[in-house]
């Protein structure tokens, strides 16, 4: 056990590190905010607490703190000034703004250590830390999911003016989607640096993007559970496709594909969608025989 | 035309629609009534080919047309106005119109928007505009058009009078009316039953997914089913 | 064989050779820049057999290859060589060609002390403890002489066409290049940096060609030289054009006729006429029925460092390879690179200019 | 004004790739992420092809405009119709089609990596661009294609789209499917026709960019990608016409940085001018507001 | 319906007053000029051929659709600056013309929606109330499923359901009964007067013109986004303008 635990320790900490990206992700696309700048919180957390090590050598905790919040303030002004925009238009935005991070860093001289990107910045972060940390994330996210304040969020993302009719303050809501997903992507960008000391501006990509969203629809959209199940599954796919060799890319492909077309709501719908059939299996007898008590 | 028999559809485990028997006949107008969640748009939904029928036979012009898929059931002359209007919204009146007549020869494109213009003025006044913008009874005009400019043998429609003010009701089921006069097979949805009555020659009443009545309107009147389909099954219990 | 105890096991650190030793080869097998690390793959699987086979390390003594594919991807760098480091078994490992991926594993071998062989990856942070070797050298420390070359072939002005987002081609287009040429009292006339999405260059080889220096630095990756190559021409620069080792490997073929009279040093190339290097090249002809190229060399000169470590130390365990390693740099090698020194624990071996010309590379001079 | 040529070859080159995604994605509303791997493809297997026979230009260019409309087909056919057919509406799917055509694209990609080893490929061909000179502008005969097919097929496909019976039945699949079926609007196989298409523009600019360039990478497609996504944003999503000018203003940007040297600033400008752009007109230079009310 | 309804009408405290509210849409006079006063306790009625600005004075009247001009005045507050979501905070709540639900919440969590920004009482509260609720509009017997699996007149009553659990003062419905049939309605009609016995001030856009009789005490009646005529429900059916514009032919059927 101990032995599988040091020979995977990397990917275990890897799982959690992606589970707190695919939130920052996650968590605008649930107010129906189409932002991916928690790619961009990524980087300039990680950016910042590494240079708050290299160059202000201030300790690891102190860092990591710094780059969240500073990556959560950089996200929290974005979002102010793309307020307007929709759909894949503000997607395009933010995407824009994760890639002028990734030239700022790759221009950022001695600060940012160029296109080879800032090493030596290791911190004294073991698993226990990032348990702690996502906990403390899930924990907040799960609150907001459940009950009441569940239910406004899902109002926000379906139907605005309805929540607007509603009574729901959506632009609040929606500036307070970019403040969390810019503290939860600086988060991990700088547990991520400062674990394995380097960042580098090549990192701070598309790529990212991509992974965050297919971990989200493959897992579930709705639910950070959802990003859990997507996280597990690509940090450990690899691992698990090993005996096809290099194979493994077009096996990838194909279950991500498969995946998309199979889970309608990713793999925490199939299960959502089996509790909702047994427990509506009465009502649905009822409607079945036309038996509609009314009052 | 037209001939449903023993129709049977299915949502998942649910039988939504379980013995549904309906006909239209060129010229006539078929009224099919029934509470909320009778499964008439289910039905007509079947019909139209937006559904797979569990079982049943459902025959146009003496051709089995059983689950054949919504796009070849329009080129055979059937036409629907779906519940819930279904525009377009992005697209303009115009286009809208355009889009009903897909399956029209080109040549009657404009005649047939010349036709919808004059009996809606302002779906004319508003045809560069986008559909979306118009108000709820505006659309149910546009979505009746729409279904006009395929040139239909055969309308389906699925309460045609929703959202619709006095007047317009009475332009709309005159002009179905006036359709049906000209030789077209009308199978109609409509709650408002008093208004429907009044136009249509067969009454089909649904309860329950089941075909429980079946009759001439002027039958209808003060049929017992009737009362039962339209209050529900309270007044079922008590009776 | 030095030490004799062969006890199959050999974790142990107290010295003595196992019967089998256990090497990870940890780097990309897939991804962007594959042909690196499958290249040193080749390299070094020709070594293992020839270690194996001359019964180097004692009779009956194997060393055991196993890879790790890191998919051109930092993340999985580091996971892999966790794993690599996670079994008992691997004495040592064969590193990561990307720099990134390199300096990110660098602290962790040093962490687990596991003696580890860089291959390529060129930057800096790479060699940064004591378990961290490199077999390559960087390519600054062997790009010189092309200045000086150019020098001789009397150019006074240079332009420098870079991609500024790799980094060991920011290092040498930033600031060795532009020094070096300044000291030797060449102007460089423009400096222009590049982004690794960068595809098109018309812009670029128009500019150069409207400056025209005598001679142009080029230092791209692989795709990018092939079409700045053919843009470069069609802009009708005539000018002499210098490149990198990246050209190496049959990288250029495809520019066709515009990668004539291409000049790079390369720290290996089968035109190389060292007598070690001749012989790899013959091995390797032999077993994979093609040339090899630099990357081949790396892997094979890594493989080769290794076996001699365990050898020098006499003992295969961790901290034995890692003393071994250390002792066969202090006094250099002869491998597939011709004679290799070494600064401390990274290679230097003076590397020599070659001439592409119609898909075949010959030594200049 | 070499510059402005030049500007006009890459603009160009953008728009023969963005095109065909913006073809589908504007019209029946899928967002192909296979498109790139699609270009690709197609010109990999022209490499293929011409490894073993030396084929004339245009034979080259047929088999990779055939490669890719057979690519893009059977994508529509084995993932994207799949998926459409398990959501209840279009919204519903366009996350699931996004990631269908990620986990699509990954396939040939990993092929074309693994045969190549992600060394670049070109053709071998009996074609060889010429260099034109007039006005002291040099212009080589890929490049002067490039900008004619780019420009007639824009126009062509923007006037095809306005004016055709097809182009309406295609824009109104992508409000609603269901509906428009019920139209009687043959939705898979136009749809399927579409994509077709698409990926035969996808091909021709795999094969044209490869000449043009000389060669290109398994990757080269990843990067194109991400920039035709954003100029058909930046156009004014559904806006064919928007897409010609989003390429051309995306290509200028980047002309404008090469000119002025700031090489490694070149993301940096053109998104930052697109982000510009986005906040002065939220729906595109060309695109329409997005129609909804109570 | 006598004179006194009128009379009655006016004594009441003004509960909401719209003073001269127009809402253009570039050439478009949606809403041009509407002043009317609601007084509490009452059933008020809007009828209007067609695309003569109701559901538009609803939007603005609840300020999600941006006006031209005019003022609002609830309770003596005016609100004709304040965002949209602070009108439901002051009571004021409403319905849609088209079925707005979240399709993949279920029927009893749409309802408890309408209840979430109001709600300070207790969670156990909340489900004594949705329970009530759902028991009186007739959807407890699909209180678990999820809207799209309901037929169109069940989505409406889960709809109107919704408005009415947090209890407003001002209940703006915007075609409640559409697509239902006349004992739907009648029963849907019985309920708007329960509702007004425990205190909900409604406000009413329909085009069953037999209903509006029945169940308002007060009518108004639009073209052309302007007032033609108020009234009690008899008098206004019977203006020669309403019988023009709205009633036709049909005056005697419906009404
Ligand atoms: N997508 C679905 N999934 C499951 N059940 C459904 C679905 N759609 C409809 N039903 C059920 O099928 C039955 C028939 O519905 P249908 O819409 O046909 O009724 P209807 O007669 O048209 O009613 P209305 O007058 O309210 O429009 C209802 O009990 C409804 O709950
Ligand atoms: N956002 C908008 N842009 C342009 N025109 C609009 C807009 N909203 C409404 N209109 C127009 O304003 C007019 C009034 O619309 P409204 O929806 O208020 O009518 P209504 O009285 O509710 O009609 P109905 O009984 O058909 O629902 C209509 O002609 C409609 O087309
Ligand atoms: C694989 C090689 C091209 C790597 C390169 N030399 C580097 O420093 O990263
Ligand atoms: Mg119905
Ligand atoms: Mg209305």
């Amino acid at each position: 056990m101990s032995d599988w635990y040091s020979m995977n320790v990397v990917l275990i900490q890897t799982t959690l590190t992606t589970l707190l990206l695919a939130l920052s992700i996650q968590v605008p696309l649930r107010y129906g905010v189409f932002s991916f700048a928690g790619v961009g919180a990524f980087g300039i957390g990680g950016y910042t607490g590494a240079m708050a090590m290299v160059h202000g050598e201030w300790s690891t905790w102190p860092a990591v703190l710094l780059g969240t919040l500073v990556a959560g303030v950089c996200t929290f002004l974005l979002g102010l000034v793309v307020q307007r925009l929709t759909g894949l238009y503000m997607g395009m935005a933010t995407i824009a703004f994760t890639l002028i991070i990734s030239v700022l860093a790759v221009n950022g001289g001695d600060w940012t250590g160029g296109a080879m990107g800032l090493y030596g910045a290791i911190g004294e972060i073991t698993t226990m830390h990032i348990v702690l940390a996502v906990l403390i994330v899930v924990a907040f996210l799960a609150w907001t999911e459940y009950g009441r304040r569940g239910r406004k969020v899902d109002t926000v993302r379906e139907d605005p003016e309805l929540a607007n009719a509603l009574g729901i303050d959506v632009n609040g809501y929606r500036r307070l989607s970019f403040l969390i997903s810019g503290l939860i992507g600086g988060l991990a960008g700088a547990i991520t640096t400062l674990l394995r000391s380097t960042i580098t501006p090549s990192e701070v990509n598309f790529h990212l993007v991509i992974l965050a969203l297919t971990a989200i629809v493959v897992g579930g959209a709705r639910s950070w559970v959802g990003a859990l199940i997507g996280a597990v599954i690509f940090v450990w796919l690899p691992t698990f496709l090993s005996f096809v060799q290099e194979w493994e890319k077009v096996a990838y492909g194909f279950i991500v594909a498969v995946a998309a077309i199979y889970l309608p709501n990713g793999v925490l719908g199939v299960v959502k969608d089996l509790w909702h059939k047994s427990r509506t299996r009465d009502e649905r007898a009822r409607v079945a025989v036309g038996l509609q008590e009314k009052s | 035309m037209l001939e449903v028999t023993d129709l049977h559809v299915n949502y998942g485990p649910v039988n939504a629609v379980h013995g549904v028997s309906f006909a239209a006949e060129a010229g006539k107008i078929t009224l099919v009534l029934g509470a909320n969640g009778a499964g008439k748009t289910t039905s007509l939904r079947a019909v139209a080919g937006f559904h797979k029928p569990k079982s049943g036979r459902v025959v146009l012009d003496g051709q089995e047309i059983t689950g054949t898929s919504a796009h070849k059931v329009v080129r055979k002359g059937m036409a629907l106005v779906p519940e819930g209007r279904k525009i377009f919204f992005p697209l303009t009146v115009e286009e809208n119109l355009k889009v009903g007549a897909y399956v029209a020869p080109r040549a009657s494109v404009d005649q047939g928007l010349a036709v919808v213009f004059e009996k809606f003025p302002v779906l004319a006044d508003r045809r560069q505009s986008a559909a979306g913008l118009l108000s709820g009874g505006e659309q149910q005009m546009l979505a009746f058009g729409r279904a006009l400019m395929s040139q239909p043998r055969l309308m389906l429609l699925d309460e045609p009078s929703m959202g619709l003010a006095p007047t317009m009701v009475d332009r709309v089921l005159g002009s179905v009316r006036a359709m049906a006069d000209e030789g077209i097979g009308i199978l109609m949805v409509e709650q408002n039953a008093d208004a429907g009555l009044e136009i249509a020659d067969h009454v089909v009443v649904v309860n329950r997914g089941e075909t429980v009545w079946t009759g001439s309107a002027a039958e209808a009147g003060g049929s017992r089913a009737i009362v039962h389909a339209m209050l529900g099954d309270a007044a079922l219990d008590e009776a | 064989a030095c030490g004799g105890s062969a006890d199959g096991s050999g974790t142990d650190g107290d010295g003595g050779v196992a019967t089998t030793i256990t090497i990870a080869q940890v780097q990309d097998q897939t991804g962007a820049v594959a042909y690196a690390g499958v290249g040193a793959k080749e390299g070094a699987e020709l070594a293992v057999e020839e270690i194996n086979e001359q019964g180097f390390l004692g009779d009956g003594v194997t060393i055991d290859m196993e890879v790790f594919d890191t998919a051109g991807e930092i993340e999985r760098a580091s996971s892999e060589m966790n794993k690599a480091m996670g079994n008992k078994d691997v004495m040592a490992i064969l590193g990561p060609t990307q720099s990134q991926q390199a300096a990110t594993v660098a602290p962790l071998v040093g962490r687990q002390k596991v003696p580890t062989v860089f291959t390529q990856a060129g930057a800096e942070g790479i060699v940064v403890n004591d378990y961290t070797f490199r077999a390559t050298p960087p390519m600054e420390s062997y790009y010189e002489p092309v200045l000086d070359w150019l020098e001789a072939e009397g150019a006074t002005s240079v332009s420098v066409l870079y991609n500024a987002t790799f980094p060991t081609f920011a290092l040498l287009g930033k600031d060795s290049v532009p020094e070096w040429a300044e000291e030797r009292g060449m102007e460089v006339v423009q400096s222009l940096p590049v982004e690794m999405t960068t595809q098109d260059f018309a812009g670029q080889a128009q500019q150069i060609a409207s400056k025209g220096a005598d001679a142009l630095v080029m230092l791209l990756i692989a795709p990018q030289s092939v079409t700045a190559l053919g843009q470069l021409q069609d802009a009708g620069y005539d000018g002499q054009i210098v490149a990198t080792s990246v050209q190496a490997a049959g990288n250029i073929s495809e520019a066709g006729d515009d990668a004539n009279d291409l000049v790079y040093p390369v720290p290996f190339s089968v035109a190389f006429t060292d007598e070690s290097s001749v012989a790899f090249t013959k091995a390797f002809e032999a077993k994979f029925d093609k040339s090899p190229n630099p990357y081949n060399a790396d892997g094979y000169d890594a493989m080769w460092w290794i076996a001699r470590a365990i050898k020098a130390s006499g003992d295969s365990s961790r901290e034995g390879i890692q003393e071994g390693l250390q002792k066969v740099a202090a006094e250099g090698y002869e491998g597939a690179m011709g004679a290799v020194t070494f600064d401390g624990n990274d290679a230097r071996v003076p590397g020599q200019l070659v001439r592409w010309m119609d898909g075949k590379e010959t030594l200049v001079n | 004004m070499q510059d402005l040529l030049n500007a006009a070859t890459l603009g160009s080159i953008y728009l023969l790739f963005t095109l065909g995604m913006a073809l589908v994605w504007g019209t029946i509303g899928i967002l192909n992420f296979a498109h790139g791997a699609t270009f690709m493809f197609s010109a990999f297997i022209g490499h293929v092809v011409t490894k073993h026979t030396e084929l004339p230009f245009l034979a080259v260019i047929a088999i990779a405009v055939a490669v890719g409309a057979v690519m893009s087909t059977l994508t529509q056919l084995l993932a994207f119709q799949p998926i459409l057919k398990r959501s209840k509406n279009q919204h519903a799917a366009e996350m699931r089609i996004l990631i269908g055509g990620i986990g699509v694209a990954a396939i040939p990609l990993a092929i074309a990596q693994r045969y190549t080893r992600s060394s670049p490929f070109g053709f071998r061909s009996s074609y060889d661009a010429e260099v034109y000179q007039f006005l002291g502008l040099r212009i080589t005969t890929t490049a002067l294609i490039i900008i004619v097919t780019g420009l007639a097929i824009g126009i062509a496909l923007t006037v095809w789209l306005r004016n055709s019976r097809q182009g309406l039945a295609l824009r109104a699949i992508g409000v609603d499917a269901e509906t428009s079926a019920g139209m009687g609007v043959n939705r898979p196989a136009l749809a399927l026709g579409t994509m077709a298409v698409a990926g035969g523009l996808a091909g021709l600019a795999g094969a044209l960019l490869t000449f043009h360039l000389g060669a290109i990478a398994p990757e080269t497609g990843d990067t194109l990608l991400i920039k035709a996504f954003a100029i058909v944003v930046l156009g004014g999503l559904g806006s064919m016409l928007g897409t010609v000018l989003g390429a051309y203003i995306l290509a200028a940007a980047e002309t404008f940085v090469i000119f002025m040297n700031w090489g490694t600033w070149v993301n940096a400008v053109s998104f930052g001018l697109i982000f510009l752009i986005l906040l002065v007109r939220p729906q595109g230079l060309l695109g329409r507001k997005e129609v909804r009310r109570t | 319906m006598a004179e006194n309804t009128v009379e009655e009408t006016r004594r009441g405290r003004p509960l909401l007053e719209v003073d001269d509210v127009a809402v253009h849409f570039g050439g478009v006079k949606a809403v041009d000029g509407i002043t009317l006063e609601l007084r509490a306790g009452h059933i008020y009625g809007v009828l209007g051929p067609n695309g003569s600005g109701k559901s538009t004075l609803l939007g603005a009247m609840t300020r999600l659709t941006p006006m031209t001009r005019g003022s609002f005045v609830f309770e003596g507050n005016d609100y004709t600056r304040r965002p949209a979501r602070t009108v439901h905070h002051m009571g004021i709540a409403r319905t849609f013309q088209t079925v707005r639900l979240l399709d993949d919440r279920s029927v009893r969590d749409n309802i408890l929606l309408g209840q979430d920004t109001l709600a300070k009482a207790g969670r156990k509260d909340a489900d004594a109330r949705v329970d009530e609720v759902m028991e009186r509009v007739g959807v407890t017997a699909v209180a678990r499923m999820r809207p799209d699996e309901l037929s169109y007149g069940m989505q409406r009553r889960v709809e109107f359901a919704r408005a009415i659990i947090g209890r407003p003062r001002l209940l703006l419905l915007d075609e409640p009964t559409a697509g239902m049939n006349s004992s739907e309605r009648e029963e849907i009609g019985a309920l708007m007067k329960q509702l007004l016995d425990e205190g909900i001030t409604q406000f009413i856009v329909e085009h069953d013109v037999q209903m509006m009789v029945d169940t308002c005490d007060y009518l108004f009646a639009m073209n052309f986004g302007k007032l033609i005529a108020e009234g009690t429900p008899a008098a206004v059916v019977k203006h020669p303008a309403v019988q023009e514009a709205y009633l036709g032919k049909g005056a005697g059927t419906h009404a």
